[in-house]
This record gives structure tokens, C-alpha cells and sequence, in this order.
């Protein structure tokens, strides 16, 4: 691997790091209740709330840190946060 | 272009700000407004230390650090290369209160004054966070900080007001001038599009609250921002031209709502209640309330 | 052709001929005339750049440091205060591979606060990463310039340079001068190539910080650059040699030095005050020579090596002081010789304007001769 | 930090030298994190980061599968780990002794929040015998004041002797 | 009484125990928990100073320069960007003779950006006319600050000082530290006395500028206090090792280095796991000393030179760069021992913090002896 | 202490300023309203340059000079200073607007934030003269220096309106901002007399034509000044606690009066007349005539 | 003479330099016509015009720079400015 | 400066090499200033200022008395003196020979301002003989253009006459 000059990286890498191991609480979506609004996807600082293939929305775990934000927003209740099990 | 944006998450997941990070979700946000015809300028502190440790970038546009203070500078640098070149990149600084209202004020008085087309956006944590909480400009009235701590002969913690940049750049001649939060992210893209297509140094200072830094829970982040401007103590306003604009408008609730959620504030209900304090706190409020006129006024039922 | 012309102006000149896109400086006394004169030429329409009238030198090189990490070619110029204050973004320039080139008029830093000339400004800098090159006339000063692009802008070196010549004693001085025109310039200098830049269409984070499992590595990364910038300097200035019959392609220069018992070695406008001293030593039966620093960063230590075999003694005119351990250069030289057995002595001299005659250098000669040395000379001791 | 910040001022309490040292990060909150600890008997110079240490604790178990939490340590080693899990098992070395430790329960209990490092210090002193429970009552007394001296004391005292019953 | 504390507090303690008056200084990782731990004495009631929190560094400098100037004991601290940031108030505080103590938590300078220790940023300065003391534990650097105070402050030496200590390596490390108690350190350092100050009872302009007629003597008189300081923390480390116990009065410090072959050279912190190594190499038969350097402003050459008689090879453990030219402590070693015939091999090592072991201290002796040396050491080069 | 003040020339003849030099004058006039009881702070620029070649200092009060950009923090210091010690001095920073609205924008923004008891002045010659004339952020629109020469490509010279320094620095809070100008020595000591008197950071920006710089007879300075107060490009007036007040009322001339006098504005006239920028200029007058209402109006003969 | 410790010098020596040699016109006053308003006095930038014992203004010629100021602003039209002579 | 510089322009002019530059300072407009010239037939290299001229001019003879303006000129030199007095008279070392010429006088006719460089230049070549009359008019017409050119011109010519009777 070279350096890159002055410090300078192409961007990707970030992904590598899977902040999902910092996680304590995980978020649970319950796509009964869910109405789409999209809120949880728009407010989650990781950028890991996604919609399906179903147009549901679910976090990626990889990243998620667990944080809740996503829980507070819900309008609908419709996301738990339950304690990590690994 | 608008469908583009919405899709792409151009601030990628893997980066290291705590969990909650308000300033993580305006990282966010901001690319959301901007899309990828963009040159991001950052300023040292807490968003470049989470987001770029080499090699692991988490922006997907182009995207230069150089100090803590100087972002400004390098905009300029930056808006003149593209001109002479006829690019058609916008140019956004994206820098913490700290950087903003403190060490880099030199460089953006300068760049403002010159009248370059570069949009700065200062996300406000309200402290240097990046460094451990210390106060900066931009800590609010009784704050409780590392360097502004409380104690026999401080008992009120940081004994300033907040620096009051927007009315500062506004007195620079910069043409938009806004506040913004991350409690109404649709507002914050809003204003990033508009000054990013004004021509000219615009100014935007988007509230970020910060849970390590002020002390509450990470899932309380946009509640908080909420509250802040639902007590007046944060107003989100344009300057157009000069004049004061769209100032948002709110039922306010009593300061002590907001205060007493944040460890930071502590100080003003443990281990006694600090009545003199919280006053002097209701009455920034209130003078935000009157000078911006976001009371809304209970309509007189009709007759 | 040869044309009496000032130095800021044969500078102002030249630089306007490398063609920058993005120029910034700040005034500062003695740089001023050369960043007027481009301010002009820029009114004129006779350059086709930005000017960006900044409120700092921290600003203005902050703005060349973007403009050139947006891939423009870009200039700047300062000196003293100004650049101890810019002192910041310089190491950051440098570390981030921008090929900025900036003149610096050389003067003394203060307190005292002093317009006059030495070289504590740039010597101050030595560790930042920036090439120096230094010129003894105004013809240097404007060849040096070209050069200095060519070199920063190899792909294989991506380093700043302070371009620098003595404040007043050359910036304000009328001489001679030739000046490559529009079009040798540019036989010389290529476009600028940015090794890579800031640009929507190929994204890339620049100046990310550095973990301990990196930051060594990057600063080697920039010495290496360094090192390699040796050969590239004598290749861009044998280039230069052949192109416009005047050669730079050493790092260093000896004059008289073949059979010299004691060498002066000096950088710089004294140079040519030396020469003329040295020729009267000569004259008068001593052998001694001159050896001239071009580049002080890199700095030519295995070529001071060479240059210096034979003699017997060595006399450093240091027109800087490092506070509490003497010159930079004197040291510096010191550290390369050591081992070769050849006695070095040190002296600070000329610091903030103080003339230089020839006899001064006769008289420094003597000393080292007499094995005195590691002093200031030229002190005005009725004053202490 | 304040874990190993504990221990070594514990172990100085007992009459030996301590050195104790994060590994320097500019991890935000959530992060996981590494501190040091040296005792000695003489005066301590060295600076190095530890590469093989004598002893471990692991603050939270769930990293055990991200991070070799036990890289370097040698048979005759011991190792705390804080779970909930009775049953934890990892790939320690060989030679090296795993102790168990619930400290987030006792220190919920004790304490009232998950802050489970004087917990651990009590576990520490039990496994490994470098610290007195004197010593370590007396930092801990040194360090909090009121009832929380007090608890946190209890904490400590729950795991040196459920440790020290195993040990 | 010996405490188990953090290093920071240890500083923040003993800097309260000195009664600053007006302290101001700008948080950057890793000074900060001295100068929050100033700010809580201070909102405490424990220290009765003013509290100045600056807009930046260069406020603090210059914020510190006024009350100093006007009568008052001053405190700063910084490191890294914050100092280079400064380094114009740096140069201007010496010239003005303002007797001011500002620690350093040292740390790398960028570009890259770094928060982790080397040794580079006040190197950078080491012309500035600032003296500058490194320490190797936390015991050392609490002592360092009485010793500062006393010699900055002392009126045939009026220059301000560089108190260092390693970054986290030292700042963020909990070991037992003995601080004497404010009645000893009261009996230790006399209070202030300015040598003037603005006082409109007494009119004077300070900080006026020197045309050439001047400029060099007044520089040569900031090199004559640099001089005096010699003595001047001779005799102060001998009083604090009288009234204490700890003898500080050697610029520099020999460890085993009696009939040692080979002398190792450091600064800070890395002295600590030298010695450790050095023990081990004597254990397995190597004769090998250290020799560290604690004021490195004013450089302790004649020191240097007596302190390795005997010694035939020398490696110097360069916590920086001098990017074009090595490290600036082998480079003023060299000059030093110039003419001496001992061996001196240069070493760039553990920059931006890069950990360092004992054995790579035996493997730096082992290059020495093989005569490798001027050279980055622990490289990983599989990131190249 | 009024006599006192009266008799005692503080500021001394044998200064080097050329002749007819406006902060020259400012200077006298200065310490003729502070009296001995004084620290006075410079920056880098002529008037320190002309009054403190070692070891001729012009100065018969404590003065101190540390840089071009940081007398204001060097104030604070000497503030913090002195309030510690219990000492009486007021504390007056004397700069040049290239140092005040240029380079020193960084530690003036942190003093006036702080708060600090002290008084700012800027003497605002309208650009960098100690250097040779260039153009600083308090340089009028439409003004040749050096650094913004007229040319093709720029017939009209400084492309850039004056930076509103005073209501820049009332939008940090300071309780008292002022302009003044030589041409009412009177009204400029007075102003320094309430600056100083009145608690927190005070500004007061006075107006000092220079002669050679701006291209006029020596004679001269007071002539222009008033010509500057009389066409309303110069406005005299005070902000006291963020409210404008008693601007200065005149009988306005046109602009040109005032720009054909001075070699700097030559180009508008010579060799063709720029009628566009005159114009342009005498808009700024107006402008200013109307934000702070300082045309007479003729009154209408009684009925 | 010793130098001033940190370049710090008292007042008093600017008087040493005689400014009046830079002179190239000299202003000369008419008593006769003076009104005593002492405007000269007030905009002098050299500070030397002095009232003198008889409560007439006159400039001091060894530091008058010969500005003109004083002549301009003088209500009485009691100052000339003449061409030096040496 | 410029007139120091324009002797410098026309003396490259007339084939020999020249240096010219002033004496650095910081006076303000008003103040007494000097400047610097060498000519040589091989390029310079010296950078010291001049201590023992051997040509100088004076533009304002008021300054004689007040500072030693013929200080190191030694027999055989040649000062010109720019002053309306016929008589000027002033301690000249021996044998530096003074060619007086009202430039001020000259200049205002010629040139209607009193600049008197180019007044002193003519004076200068035809005192010294180092600048041929044509080298100098080329150099101002170099410098000048149009119709201040012929001026500039006129006016050195006339101190040249002037002084060529004299000399
Ligand atoms: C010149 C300089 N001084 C100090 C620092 C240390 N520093 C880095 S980030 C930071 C605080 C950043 O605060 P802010 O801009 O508010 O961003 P935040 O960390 O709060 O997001 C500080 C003090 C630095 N990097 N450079
Ligand atoms: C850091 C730094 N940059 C530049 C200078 C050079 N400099 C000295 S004074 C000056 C201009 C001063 O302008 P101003 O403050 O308007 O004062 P004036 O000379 O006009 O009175 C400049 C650019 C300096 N001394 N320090
Ligand atoms: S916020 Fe709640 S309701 Fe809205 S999309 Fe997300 S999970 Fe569904
Ligand atoms: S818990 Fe936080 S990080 Fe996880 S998905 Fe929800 S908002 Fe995102
Ligand atoms: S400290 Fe605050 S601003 Fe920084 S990453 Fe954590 S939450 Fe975000
Ligand atoms: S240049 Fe202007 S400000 Fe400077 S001394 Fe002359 S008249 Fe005064
Ligand atoms: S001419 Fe000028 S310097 Fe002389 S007295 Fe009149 S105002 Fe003063
Ligand atoms: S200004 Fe004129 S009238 Fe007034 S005092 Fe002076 S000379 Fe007399
Ligand atoms: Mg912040
Ligand atoms: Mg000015």
C-alpha cells in the first residue's frame, strides 16, 4: 500500500469501520405500525436507516451505534430499542 | 439533480462521532442540500476528527482540510482557482462555533469583506468539543464548560453571552445570512440550497446539539433542538440583505424545560435551585422573543 | 535583454511570465514593490490571474494553499512578520504537497521590530518542509523563480519553496537584469499539472489527519521528497543552463576555491560582497574562496563535503541567530563537515541591515585564521 | 481512564510505584477504549505502551469478538471480564486464567448506574493479589466522598469477595 | 508528600503554588486538563488570578505579553498548532524581555494533523529566544516550573521559557509526584518584581523598533541573557535540590554514562525507557550511557562535550524533523562535538506518536555501532 | 486633571510623521483627552513608526508596541493586569485601520467579546500607508492604492465598499462605538473622554487624512476631512449601546468636491471622466445621508 | 550608553531630532492680527505652536516641518507661509 | 530614488554596468533621504553602501549645514550642488571640486514642477564626464514619453550646458 499524498484518501473507507460494535441498544422496526414517513431514515446521524426492496424502513447494523434518535422520532412508535445481545 | 440527492448518502456511515451527534446528522444533511457538485471546506474539531482518520473518509465529495482556522481562507483560495478555471463546484465551509465565532473569525471577516461566493456553514455545538468542552463564543449565558466552570467564585458558569455571528456577518454586507437547526432538517436543507445558489459569502449557523458535550442523552438530540427553540433561546431567522427575516414562531415554554435536561446547566438546580440565574437565562429568551417576534399570540376568541 | 530594472520588479516580471492563476500576499515592507507591480499587471490586463487582496498573511497564503489544492498554479510573496505569522499554514502547505511558490524578501524578524534585512525569517522555517533557494543578484532572483516551479511541480517532489533574496539590498536595487521573455518562459515551464486537486467529478479528501500508525510515515514521505528535490533542482537548473546559458544546476557554487586554505561559505547578497573580498585576499596572496549556499533546503550537505575538500578552514556568515546555540548555517555546516577534520567557525553578522564592506569579510577571514570565532561580528559596542 | 487510574492509585496506597496511562485516541463517546497499568517496586521509567501484560480486564465483554482483547498475554496470566454470562468463553491463550465477573449487575445494584470500574478494581485485587483490599478501600475513600465512598466501596468489596471465593 | 496524579494536574498544581496573576491560555489537545484544571482553581476561589479564555492562541501569547509587561507574573500553555500559531508573539516576547512560563504539552505538528506527541513544535522554535526545559516524568516537570519562574524572571536574564513535557505520554500519565507545598514553593520563588513596567507614574515606551544602527545589539544582548541563563538555572536547580532534595542543576544529565562506548542523547519522556534499556544493555555486558538534555535553550554544547569524554559512538534520538536536513538535535550534537572524533549517528524516531520499546532503543545502539545512522527509525514499511 | 490636560504636550514634536499628517495630529489630540493617567497600546503602522525609532520615543506616557494585529489582546493583558493590582491607568489602543479592520479583526473580536475596559481607537487613514499605500478593508470604494490600481482592467480602483467596522464592533456589544474625524478636534476629545469613561470595550474610529497618501498639499488634511464630513462620505456619529445617535447634521456638497482633490480619485476624472463611478460614489454619500438622517433641510420660509 | 532592556526607552529623547530641518516653508505669524483663538496651536501635528509670555502664538522653528495647517485654519488669515531661507 | 536611478538607467545606456539603490530607511515624506549609485566596467557584485564617493549630489542645499553631506570624498572628487545661491560656500573637503546649479530654477521653467532629477543628471554628465549626453537623453526618453520626454530632455540639457561651460 502506498501513501496517499499529503494525507489525501479516495472516499469508501469509512466503511470499513463498523461502528456497529459500539452499539449497547438496538433498534427494533416493527413494520406493522410503521406509516413510511421516513423521519427515522432522515434524522439517524449514522445515515444507516434504509428502506427495503419492500419500502420498509430498516437499520443497517453495521453502523448502527444504537444511539435511539431514530426511536424518539417515530411517529408512530413503531421502533424499540432493545439491549445488545452479542 | 433533486431525486439524485435524496438517495445517494454522500456523508457515509463508519464514522466516529459518539452516538446522537447532532453535528453528524448536519454533516448529513448538508450533503442532502448540496449534492455532489460540491467542494466541502472543514476546519479542525470534532466532525473532521470523526469523519477523516486516514484513509477513512466518510465524504463522498471533494473534500479539504488544512487548519482550524483558516477555512475561510481556503474557500477564497478555492473560489478563485474555480473561477479562473470556470468550474462550477459550489464551495461550503463546514466549521464548528469554535472555529467559527472564535479562532477563524480573521479569515472569515477577510473573506466575507472580499465578497467571495463560498457558503459557511457553522454547525454549533456550543463548545470546543472536540478538545473536551471548553467554552468558545458561541457557549450560551450560564453554561458550565471546562473553562468555564462553576464553582464558590463562578457560581454562575461561563459569564458571557453568546457571540452574536449572524448580526456580525450580517454587518459584513453578506447578502444571506440564516439559523437553522437540526430539529427541522427540511428548514436547514432549505437555506443550504438557497445560499449555496445566492451569489456572494453566505452564512448559515445550524444549532447542533452535542449529548457528550452538554450532557443528556443520545436519543434526546432533536428533542433538545426542539426545545431550544421552543424556550427562545435559539431562533431560527434569515438576514436578507441585511433585514431580518421569516423569524420562526413558537408557544415558547419556560426555559427551565431546556435547561434542566443538560448536565451542563446543572450548576443552576443542584445543589440549589439558582432563581437569579435562570431569570437572567428567561430574559435572553425573552429578548430573543421581542427582538425577532416569534411569540405567537393566542387569538382573542371571537366574539 | 539586459534592462536596468529594480529587483521586486524583475521579480514581478518573471513571475507574471510563469504565468500564476491565483496570486494572494499582504504588503509588507520590503516586499510590496513586487505584489504592487503584479497588482498593476493584473489591473492592466497584462496578467491574466486572481488577485486576492487579503486581510492577512494568514490568509493569503490559506487562499494559495485552496487555489492551488484546486489545481491553479499560484504565487504569493512575504517576509519577516509576515511569514512568522503564516508560520502555521507553511508546515500545513508542506505537508499537504502543494507546490506553492512564494518570493520572500528577506528581513529580520523582531522584537526589535525591523524593516531591515537578514535572513532569521525564512532560517526560522527551516523545519517546515519548504524548499529555499536563495539568490546573490537580481538576475538569480528572477531565474531562481522559474526554476522553483519547475522543481515544486514535479510530480516526484510536490513541495512549497520560499524563493528569497535580501530585502532592500536587493529588492530595491537597480541593476541589470535579463529577462527570459513570454515565450522562452514558457519553452521552459509546462502548464501546471496538478498531481491531483479538488474536483467534483473525482472525489477525494485532502489534509485528513494522521494516527500514530501513519503520521511517521508521511513525514518521511515528505523528506524523501525532499531529498529528491536535489536532483530535480540540478536537473531544472542544467535545463535552465542550456536553455538560457546561465547555469544553477548546484545546489551550491564555489568561487576561487580550487587551491583555498580558508573558504568562506555565506548565502545570499552578501555572496557578492565576498567575491570582491575574496579577489582582493587573492590579490593579496591569501587563498581564499567562497562557497555560496543556492539551497538551503534542501540543504547540500554531502556537496559542502565535496566542495570543501582541501581546505583548511572555514568561515560561516550566518545572517541569522538561533538564540542560545548560535547560526543555523554555522551549525548546520558544522554538523556536515563533521568528521573531515576542517576547523568551521561561526559568525552572525549583518543582522537587521547591518552593512557588510569588504573589509569586514577581510577581517572575518583574519579571525577564523586566528582560530576566533562563534561570535557576532560587527557589533557597535559603544552602544552595549 | 478511570479504571486503571484507580488501580494505580490503589497500588501506590499499598507501598508500590503505579504508572497508569490511556491509549491516546481521538475515539468519541461509545468507542472502545484501552488504558494501562504498570506496578513496580522501584520507581517507574518506562514509557512504552504494555505489549504483554500480566493481566486484563475487560471492561465489556461484547468487544471480545471484535478486538484480541488477550493479544500478548502469556501462560501464568489472568484475565477479568466483566458479563453477564456465566458461561463466556473466548480463545485465551493458553496458561492464562479467565475470571467472571457480573460487575454491571453489582454495580447497577450498588451504585445505581452501569459505572463498573471500582467493581472490577474489587475483582482485580481478588484475582490478582497486587492489591490489598485495604489499599483499596482506603483509594476509594480517598477518591469519593459521602455515601458514595461508601458504595462504592460495598461494589468493590461484592466482587473481591465473589472473586475471591473463586480464586 | 508523594500523590499518584494525573501529570496535567501535577503542572496545573504547581503552576496554582507559583500565584500567577493573570493567566490566559487557548485549550488544544493535549494541554487542556492543566489549563481546565487552572480554570476550576480559579472559579474555586483557589487561585486568585485573572482568568483570560481567548479567542486563540495568538491572543493568549499577546494577552500574557501585556500583563507581563504591566507588572503582573504570567502563565500560558500550549502545544503544537497552537505554539506555531503564536510564533510571531513568541519572537516578539523575547525581544521584549518579558519574563513569561508557558508549558508545553509537546505534540506533532501538521500537516498531517496530529494530536500526538513528538517533539517538532518547540523545536520550530528554537530560535525564538525562548529558554526551553524538557522533562522526563511528572515529578521533573512540576520542578521545572518553580526553576522557570526563578530564572525567567531573574533580571539578568528576562527571557521567557518553554517548560515541556511529552504529550499524553507525560500529560495524560498517572505516577507519584512530590509537590512541594505553597509555603515551600513560596520560600522557593520570591514574588515578583518586574524590571520595569507600564506605569503611568513612570512613562516608557517598550517595544520600539531598532533602525541598523541598533537591531544587532539588541539581539546580541537577548544571545548575552540566553548565555547568563546558564548559570542562572545552574544555581537555581541547585537551591531547588538544597531546599528539596532534587538536584536540577546540570543543563544536562548523565546516566551510566561513565565508561560508556557508546552514549545515547535524548529529551523528555523517551529518557525514561532509555535508561530502562540502557540497564538491560549494561545487564547483557553493553557499555552504554545516556546523556539527556534538559535545557535545550540555551544548548548545553560545553556540557555536551565534557559529559561524553570517553565515549567513542553517540546516537541521538531526534523527536523531530528538519525536513531537508535531519534532526535538529543531532545536527546542534554534531556542531557541538565538533572536532572531538566521536562517532555521532542521528535517529528520527517515535514521531507523531509512534510508541518506542526498549528494544528499539537497543536497536538504535546496535545501527550506531554498525555506523548506521542519520535516519528515520521504526518505519513501517509495509505502509510505504 | 481639565488643565492639567490642557498644558502638557504628552505627544512630542521631533516625531517623524510627514508634515501635515492627520494621525499625527490624532495623536496629540489624543493624549490631550486622556491625560497622563494612561497606557496606551500601538500597533505597527506609520504612527508608531514615526514616533518610536529606539531610542526617540514621542510618546510621554507608558506605551507599548507589540505587533501589527494584536494591540487589542495586548490590551486585555494590561487590563487583566491592572485590575488584578488594583490600578487606576485607562487603557487606549491606538491603530491604523489596516491593523483594526484588516489584521487585527482576530484579537479585537475576542477583547470586545471578553469585555474588557478598554477603548479601541482607529485612526483611519484609508489604507496602509506605513508600507506605501495599500489598499486595506477601510479603503473607500473607488480609491487607487497600490494594491488596487486603476488599469484596463480595472478603471475604477478599489472595487470593494468600506467595511463597517463601527457597526461590526456594536454588534459585538460594545456599549459605546463613535466616529469622529480630526476635521472637529473638539468633538474627537471628547469622544475619547466619554470612551474611556464609560465601563466594557469602547471603539471610536477617527478619520486622519494622510496627505501622501491620498495625494494632496500638506496644508490641506483639515480642509479634506471636513470636505469628507461635508459630502457625507464621512459620518460623524456615535452608537451607544447599539443605538445610533447624534449624527453629525450638514449641508451636503457633492462628491465630487471631495474626490477631485485627491490623487487618489484622480482617475475618475483624468484622462476621461467616470461619470458611472462618480455616481456610484456620490450614492454611498447618500446612502449614508439617509441611514443616519443627517441632511439639513432648508426650512420652508414661515408663512 | 547602555541599550534599553527589550528595545524600552523614556520619554524625551524625540526631541533630539530637530524636525525643523525637513522644512521648506515657514510659517510666519502676525501678532497684530491674531485673535487668540489658538486654532494654530490645536491642529498643529507637531504640537509647536506655543502661546508664549505675552499670550502670542509662535511656532517653534526647530520642529516646525512647515505644513501649512496652521495657516489654513487660521480664522485671521494671521500666518504666512514664506520659503525658507538657510 | 529616481534620481539616483535614472544615472544608473543612462549610465547602462552608455555601455557600462550600474547599480543603484537607496539608503533604506523609514522617514516619512519631508525627511532628507539618499541614495546610491556605482557604475563599472565589470558587473557588480558589492552590496556595501558607500562610504567614500566619488561624486555626490546634493538636490537640497539646505541640508549642508545640518548633516556632513561630502563625508568621505577625497581629493579629486566632484559634489554638484543644486542651490540658487551663486556663492554657496561650505567646508568641502580639499580638492573636491563643487559645480553649482540652480536646478529648482531650471526644473520649474522646463518642467513647470520642481523635480529636479533630470535637471541634476544633465548637471552630473557634464561634470563628471561618466554619462555621454546622448546616453542620458536616451534614458529618458526611455522613461518619459511624449511631451514630457522633450522636457525632461530640455532640462538636463540646459544644466549640461551650464555646467559644460564650467567644467
Ligand atoms: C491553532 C489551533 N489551536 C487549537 C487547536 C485545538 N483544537 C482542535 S479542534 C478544537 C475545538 C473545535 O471546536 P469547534 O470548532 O466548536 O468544533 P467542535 O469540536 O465543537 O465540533 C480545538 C480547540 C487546533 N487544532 N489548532
Ligand atoms: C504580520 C505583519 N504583516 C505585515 C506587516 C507590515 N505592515 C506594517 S505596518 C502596515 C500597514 C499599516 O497600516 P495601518 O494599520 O492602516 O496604519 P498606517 O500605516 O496606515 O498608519 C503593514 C502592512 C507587519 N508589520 N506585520
Ligand atoms: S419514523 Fe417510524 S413511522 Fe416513520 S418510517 Fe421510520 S419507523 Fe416508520
Ligand atoms: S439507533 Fe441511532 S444509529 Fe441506530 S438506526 Fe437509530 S438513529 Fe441510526
Ligand atoms: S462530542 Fe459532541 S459533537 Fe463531538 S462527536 Fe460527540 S456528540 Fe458529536
Ligand atoms: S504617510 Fe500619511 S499617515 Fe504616514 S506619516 Fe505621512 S501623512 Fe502621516
Ligand atoms: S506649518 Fe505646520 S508644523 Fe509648522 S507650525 Fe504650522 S502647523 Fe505646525
Ligand atoms: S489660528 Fe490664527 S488667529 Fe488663531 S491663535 Fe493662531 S494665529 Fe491667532
Ligand atoms: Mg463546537
Ligand atoms: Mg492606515
Amino acid at each position: 500500500m502506498a501513501l496517499g499524498v499529503g494525507c489525501a484518501a479516495p472516499p469508501g473507507k469509512a466503511r470499513d469501520n463498523k461502528t456497529g460494535s459500539w452499539r449497547v441498544f438496538r433498534p427494533v422496526f416493527d413494520p406493522e405500525t410503521c406509516n413510511r414517513c421516513g423521519m427515522c431514515a432522515l434524522v439517524c446521524p449514522e445515515g444507516c436507516v434504509h428502506e427495503n426492496e419492500e419500502g420498509m424502513f430498516e437499520p443497517d447494523l453495521d453502523y448502527c451505534k444504537g444511539c435511539g434518535l431514530c426511536e424518539e422520532v417515530c411517529p408512530k412508535k413503531s421502533i424499540r430499542m432493545e439491549k445488545e445481545e452479542k | 439533480m433533486a431525486e439524485e440527492k435524496q438517495d445517494v448518502e454522500l456523508f457515509s456511515a463508519g464514522h466516529r462521532a459518539c452516538g446522537g451527534c447532532g453535528p453528524a446528522l448536519a454533516a448529513r444533511l448538508l450533503l442532502k442540500a448540496t449534492g455532489k457538485n460540491v467542494i466541502v471546506v472543514a476546519s479542525t474539531g470534532c466532525m473532521e476528527v470523526f469523519s477523516t482518520p486516514y484513509p477513512e473518509t466518510a465524504w463522498e465529495v471533494p473534500w479539504i482540510h488544512s487548519l482550524f482556522e483558516n477555512a475561510a481562507a481556503v474557500a477564497s483560495g478555492i473560489e478563485a482557482s474555480l473561477k479562473k478555471q470556470g468550474r462550477s463546484e459550489k464551495i461550503v465551509c463546514i466549521c464548528g462555533d469554535g472555529a467559527t465565532f472564535d479562532i477563524g473569525v480573521l479569515c472569515i471577516s477577510g473573506a466575507f469583506e472580499r465578497g467571495h461566493d463560498i457558503t459557511y456553514i457553522c454547525y454549533d455545538n456550543e463548545a470546543y468539543m472536540n478538545t473536551g468542552i471548553q467554552r468558545s463564543g458561541a457557549t450560551p449565558y450560564g453554561a458550565s464548560t471546562t473553562t468555564s466552570p462553576t464553582g464558590t467564585c463562578a457560581p454562575g458558569g461561563n459569564p458571557l453571552p453568546k457571540k452574536d455571528m449572524p448580526a456580525i456577518l450580517a454587518a459584513h454586507g453578506a447578502p444571506y445570512v440564516a439559523t437553522a437547526s437540526i430539529a427541522y432538517p427540511n428548514d436547514f436543507v432549505k437555506k443550504v440550497e438557497r445560499a449555496i445558489n445566492t451569489p456572494g459569502p453566505c452564512y448559515i449557523q445550524v444549532h447542533t446539539p452535542c449529548c457528550t458535550g452538554w450532557g443528556f442523552e443520545s436519543r434526546d438530540t432533536i428533542a433538545i433542538s426542539k426545545l431550544a427553540i421552543n424556550t427562545g433561546l435559539w431562533v431560527n431567522y434569515e438576514i436578507v440583505n441585511g433585514v431580518v427575516e421569516k423569524a420562526k414562531k413558537v408557544r415558547r415554554v419556560p426555559v427551565e424545560e431546556y435547561l434542566e435536561k443538560q448536565k451542563r446547566f446543572r450548576h443552576l438546580f443542584r445543589p440549589a435551585r439558582q432563581d437569579a440565574e435562570i431569570a437572567k437565562i428567561q430574559a435572553i429568551a425573552d429578548a430573543n422573543a421581542e427582538k425577532f417576534g416569534i411569540d405567537i399570540k393566542l387569538r382573542k376568541p371571537a366574539e | 535583454m539586459m534592462e536596468i530594472m529594480e529587483g521586486s520588479h524583475a521579480v514581478a516580471e518573471i513571475v507574471k511570465r510563469c504565468r500564476p492563476q491565483v496570486v494572494s500576499a499582504y504588503p509588507i515592507t520590503p516586499q510590496t514593490h513586487i505584489v504592487e507591480d503584479l497588482a498593476q499587471m493584473v489591473a492592466s490586463c497584462e496578467l491574466d490571474a486572481e488577485y486576492i487582496t487579503v486581510e492577512s498573511e494568514f490568509s493569503a497564503l490559506s487562499a494559495c494553499l485552496g487555489a492551488s489544492a484546486a489545481g491553479s498554479r499560484v504565487y504569493s510573496a512575504t517576509t519577516s512578520q509576515g511569514l512568522i505569522l503564516m508560520a502555521e499554514v507553511c508546515f500545513n502547505a508542506a505537508g499537504m504537497r502543494l507546490p506553492i511558490v512564494m518570493t520572500i524578501a528577506n528581513r529580520s524578524l523582531g522584537a526589535p521590530l525591523s524593516i531591515w534585512n537578514d535572513q532569521q525569517d525564512t532560517i526560522a522555517l527551516r523545519d517546515s518542509g519548504w524548499l529555499q533557494f536563495y539568490a546573490e543578484d537580481n538576475q538569480e532572483i528572477a531565474d531562481l523563480h522559474m526554476i522553483a516551479y519547475k522543481v515544486c511541480e514535479d510530480h516526484d517532489i510536490l513541495l512549497p519553496a520560499f524563493v528569497c533574496f535580501d530585502g532592500f539590498i536587493l529588492t530595491h536595487t537597480y541593476e541589470p537584469v535579463d529577462l527570459p521573455s513570454q515565450e522562452e518562459v514558457d519553452a521552459y515551464l509546462p502548464a501546471f499539472t496538478p498531481y491531483h486537486r479538488l474536483d467534483a467529478a473525482k472525489p477525494l479528501s485532502m489534509g485528513m489527519y494522521a494516527t500514530p500508525d501513519y503520521y511517521m510515515e508521511f513525514r518521511y514521505e515528505i523528506d524523501r521528497a525532499m531529498y529528491r528535490a536535489r536532483d530535480a533542482f540540478i536537473k531544472a537548473g542544467r535545463e535552465f543552463g542550456e536553455q538560457f546559458g546561465r547555469d544553477y544546476s548546484g545546489l551550491v557554487e564555489g568561487y576561487r576555491l580550487d587551491d583555498a586554505d580558508v573558504a568562506l561559505i555565506a548565502m545570499g547578497s552578501i555572496c557578492g560582497t565576498v567575491k570582491d573580498a575574496v579577489d582582493e585576499m587573492r590579490d593579496a596572496g591569501k587563498k581564499v574562496g567562497l562557497l555560496k549556499i543556492r539551497t538551503y533546503r534542501p540543504f547540500p550537505g554531502p556537496e559542502i563535503v565535496e566542495a570543501l575538500k582541501g581546505v583548511s578552514t572555514v568561515a560561516v556568515l550566518d545572517k541569522n541567530i538561533s538564540l542560545g546555540n548560535g547560526g543555523a548555517v554555522g551549525t548546520e555546516v558544522k554538523s556536515a563537515l563533521y568528521g573531515t577534520g576542517i576547523s568551521v567557525y561561526d559568525y552572525i553578522i549583518a543582522l537587521g541591515g547591518r552593512d557588510v564592506r569588504k573589509r569586514d569579510i577581510a577581517a572575518v577571514v583574519d579571525l577564523a585564521e586566528k582560530g576566533e570565532g562563534d561570535m557576532f561580528y560587527g557589533l557597535r559596542t559603544e552602544v552595549l | 481512564m478511570t479504571a486503571a487510574e484507580l488501580i494505580a492509585f490503589a497500588a501506590f496506597e499499598g507501598g508500590v510505584y503505579a504508572q497508569a496511562f490511556p491509549a491516546f485516541g481521538v475515539e468519541r463517546r461509545g468507542a472502545p477504549v484501552q488504558a494501562f497499568v504498570r506496578f513496580s517496586d522501584e520507581k517507574i521509567r518506562l514509557r512504552s505502551q504494555i505489549y504483554e501484560p500480566d493481566y486484563i480486564i475487560v471492561q465489556d465483554s461484547t468487544l471480545v469478538g471484535d478486538v484480541d482483547v488477550f493479544k500478548g498475554m502469556k501462560a501464568g496470566g489472568i484475565a477479568i471480564v466483566n458479563t453477564e454470562k456465566a458461561d463466556f468463553d473466548s480463545n485465551v491463550p493458553e496458561g492464562v486464567k479467565v475470571y467472571i465477573v457480573d460487575a454491571t449487575t453489582i454495580a447497577l445494584e450498588e451504585l445505581g448506574v452501569p459505572i463498573t470500574n471500582t467493581t472490577l478494581m474489587g475483582a482485580f485485587a481478588a484475582a490478582t493479589g497486587e492489591i490489598k483490599l485495604e489499599s483499596l478501600e482506603h483509594a476509594l475513600r480517598n477518591r469519593f466522598s459521602g455515601s458514595m465512598a461508601d458504595k462504592n466501596v460495598n461494589a468493590a468489596k461484592r466482587a473481591y469477595n465473589l472473586i475471591g471465593g473463586a480464586a
